[in-house]
């Protein structure tokens, strides 16, 4: 392989050395099932032990409301169907956004099929939840708010304390998913009232295939996958000991350095947004200005399609996405550049970057001068632009 | 996820640009499902594809199935062109991922489309030419479960 | 640590070497997203493909026919509430054993609280699911039969050719939970008319955290993580990359030795059974005598209790299990100890030790020989043993 | 799992045995859940606990409380001994996990157990000594969720 800059982190991010160190001992030495009555097991049982209080630290939770899961998706699932089961009994309204993850999404379209009723709240042209529209949305039935922390694809930061706040004082359960967010910007889960939490461990340098479910002391939501009695019979499935200790020291990583680490992230960042819009015509920013995940980028290039604008950039060694990486395979535009109000033909046009720690000014350069030729390349042979040309002539 | 004759047309992609004064324009697909190409014919007197240009806005197999539609029916006559089917530029780039096999019905189209555009401007019929719908609306795939 | 023989490989067993090299690479060089455009991505993805290939060969399916998942429960837990919903409209009744895991059960529970039907299938005194039974049970609206290929506690094979006949015969989805059978004795899914099957890399000295559920074309049991498109649509997450991998990797190794691996094993297996029955009075052995995992040895001794026996094995250095592991931190002796028919004092003073393919003849004399006088020095602490002998006298 | 305190008296229990010609002999528990408790008083004239054994069917609390409490009420008078709830037990055992607080109970009944034997065979009543049922009934858990 020749030069890499890999700006998908949104997407999944390099598992840290250290982490998988810390892994290992776990996989040939210390394989013993952490459920098990003799010493050996207990080192698997400690190891999870620390990892879930090295958790529950990193955002204010008591270790026995950390639940380990597989990942994101299942964290989603389980938060959404278990509070739909748990609660039906008070309400069958579910209020959620435009801009969740699939995760959430899906799983709530899923709910209707069998009665329960969602709202799906716009956001404004920033991907910002409307608050007004949120207080609009409850019912007396309405039993869980489900709100992201940040948007995966746009980078947006909801305002989740507001959000906390207002399901609190209307007596709901509110639900966060903090897949992007977690180890990104600071989060306390009693100050912003937040009663659930999902989060997965690849998105912060963390193994893929572990996640984990905060979930607040007396939320009586049950099991989503049934079976053994692990996590205080809430989760069956023998431990995924190496994945939880390898999250475990991904999140100890993630808070260590969060401060310098995103300070430098946000730097590059908006010096990438500026040359872009300084040196790209007919191009604009997606997501709020400001208040977005230190590491995202989102940019619509008018004319082009973001499929042939990612291999052209892979050509060049640049790792970059075209709204969520899991909605390939898909051929509709990205859900969340819809929402915020962009038209078909421009929301195909979009392109994510998410820096990584490893990130410098050098391959931001690297990049933006790639983007800059590509995009030339690729109006250069679109139908689109030739239009608009013809219409309006060549000058900008 | 693309096979390499696919990346090498997408990557070097044959009669881009456009013809002034064609013969023939046709212009299908829309930009709202993200994938729109225009294709410029050339076509001389003895009914003969003299030259073949095309544009398109759309992912890696829109333009890679582009490419080779032009690339298959360069030289050909109309006739010969019109037997140009999404099947032929499938298997002429070695396959397509099933997502994107609407691509190629595209590129069919687009050829049939500008062929429609030369009757109408010379007032003859093509025989076995139907006037071409000018979008492919994209059904739901099937879950082949 | 001093010595240790480990006799627990139902539980989980250690990560075999070439399969954490296997894993290596897809942590911290090639850890791109499997769903993403770029070649990087492309990595992991013809990764995974390799991994779905040597599982979809081993088990005579088709590649397209894997679907992986984060473990065994997942798999069941998928299988069976996914057939549920999907079927509902044919009929409501399930079919199951009395000596399934708790990843079938409880979930089958959990489908008796929404209107399913459930038949607990009996099993004989060697833990054999009666055939006649089956036959008896089933019903015109019969959806589902689910049965486990071979049990995690006593070992026993079911007769799964005849139940997959069967059920192709009525017309019913047949699901087998081949979790502990998987890499101990052949499957063919074709053969034995399996429409779906549930396994877990970690009890094959693969990783923990990752499973399949094999799912026969033409099934069209829908997705249990709802979210991105991953799986061909069927189950959603980033995919466990490493995980995958490595189960891939456990897989081949499996396949690759099972002849000679599980010969050695029976006949330690054989071996242990002998000395205990000779050498140790109130002894019996449980679940199948021949018909068994070839790794598996299950015995009740009289007047002990379980976890008693398994803390001072412990002492000495073997790790071995007293019913499932998952079911410890449950007061209840095993419900498959008690489905064959044993009283729950006896119960209460079971023993599983699962070999490995290490377990040495030495493992097993130092075992036996440690079980010998540890259940003597219980007996002479136990009133059970004090009030039998009262009453029947010391001779045997 | 297991505090330390709780693993050395499981594995050095102390005052295994029986003895012979009890004053009192009291059995508690059943086999059907696990655990059965049977202890044995020496207590003299002047009602002082001059001996006590115990033997026990059950896991390594069960072993473990059933040897603390013999010590407790080793060289005590039968008020000390009544004194010693199951509270007392766990405290010196460092605590025990949630699901094995019932082993705790056990040990604090079979000692009432084995005082009302005394009491019965003595035609004696000892003051604040319930009959003791004989075993404990396990309560499913609560989900401290
Ligand atoms: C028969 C059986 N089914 C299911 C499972 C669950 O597998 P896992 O713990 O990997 O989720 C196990 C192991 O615990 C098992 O032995
Ligand atoms: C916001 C958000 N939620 C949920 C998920 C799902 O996480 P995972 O893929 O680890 O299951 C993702 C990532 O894909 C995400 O970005």
């Amino acid at each position: 392989m020749g030069k890499m800059i890999y700006l998908d982190n949104a997407a999944t991010t390099k598992t840290a050395p250290e982490v998988v160190e810390a892994m290992l001992p776990y996989f040939s030495e210390f394989y013993g099932n952490a459920s098990t009555v003799y010493e050996f097991g207990g080192k698997s049982k400690e190891a999870v032990s620390k990892a879930r209080e090295i958790i529950a630290n990193a955002i204010g939770a008591k270790e026995n409301e950390i639940y380990f899961t597989a990942g994101g998706s299942e964290s989603d699932n389980w938060a959404i169907k278990a509070a739909a089961e748990a609660y039906r009994g008070k309400g069958k309204h579910i209020i959620t956004s435009k801009i969740e993850h699939h995760a959430v999404l899906h799983t709530c379209q899923w709910l209707e099929q069998s009665g329960f009723e969602v709202t799906y709240l716009d956001v404004d042209e920033f991907g910002v939840v409307k608050l007004e529209e949120l207080k609009k949305a409850i019912r007396p039935d309405t039993i869980l708010i489900s709100i992201m922390f940040a948007n995966n694809e746009i980078g947006t930061i909801e305002p989740v304390e507001e959000i906390g706040k207002i399901a609190k004082e209307q007596g709901i359960l509110f639900h966060t998913d903090a897949v992007q967010a977690f180890g990104q910007v600071p989060i306390n889960v009693d100050e912003l009232n937040i009663d659930m939490l999902s989060s997965s461990g690849h998105k912060l340098n963390g193994p893929k295939g572990v996640g984990f479910l905060y979930i607040r002391k007396g939320v009586k939501i049950r099991s989503f996958i049934h079976g053994g009695a692990q996590e205080r019979k809430r989760r069956a499935g023998t431990e995924n000991v190496p994945g939880i200790v390898g999250f475990g020291k991904a999140v100890e990583l993630a808070m260590a350095n969060m401060e310098t680490r995103t300070a430098k992230e946000r730097e590059l960042r908006d010096y990438l947004m500026e040359r872009v819009l300084k040196e790209i015509p007919f191009s604009r920013i997606n997501g709020h200005r400001t208040n977005r995940l230190p590491n995202n980028v989102n940019i619509c290039f008018q004319f082009v399609e973001g499929e042939s604008l990612l291999i052209m950039l892979d050509m060049k060694g640049i790792c970059g996405s075209s709204g969520s990486a899991c909605t390939s395979g898909s051929l509709d535009p990205s859900h969340v550049l819809l929402a915020i109000g962009l038209p078909h033909e421009i929301a195909h046009g979009s392109l994510r970057l998410t820096l990584g720690e490893d990130t410098d000014r050098e391959d931001i350069d690297y990049t933006v001068d790639a983007v800059k030729e590509i995009v030339t390349q690729l109006r250069e042979m679109s139908p689109l632009y030739e239009d608009y040309m013809k219409k309006n002539g060549r000058q900008e | 996820m693309y096979s390499e004759k696919v990346m090498d047309h997408f990557k070097n992609p044959r009669n881009v640009g456009e013809i002034e004064n064609a013969s023939g324009v046709g212009t299908v697909g829309n930009a709202k499902c993200g994938d729109i190409m225009r294709i410029f014919l050339d076509i001389d007197d003895n009914g003969i594809i003299r030259d073949v240009k095309f544009k398109t806005f759309g992912c890696g197999a829109a333009v890679a199935t582009s490419s080779m539609a032009t690339e298959l029916v360069k030289g050909k006559t109309i006739q010969e062109a019109l037997q140009v089917t999404n099947k032929a530029v499938m298997e002429a780039l070695d396959g397509l991922p099933p997502v994107k096999v609407h691509c190629s019905l595209l590129a069919e189209e687009a050829i049939h489309a500008a062929l429609w555009d030369y009757a109408e401007k010379n007032g003859i019929q093509i025989e076995g030419l139907e006037k071409p719908k000018n979008d492919i609306s994209e059904e739901e795939e099937e879950e082949d479960y």
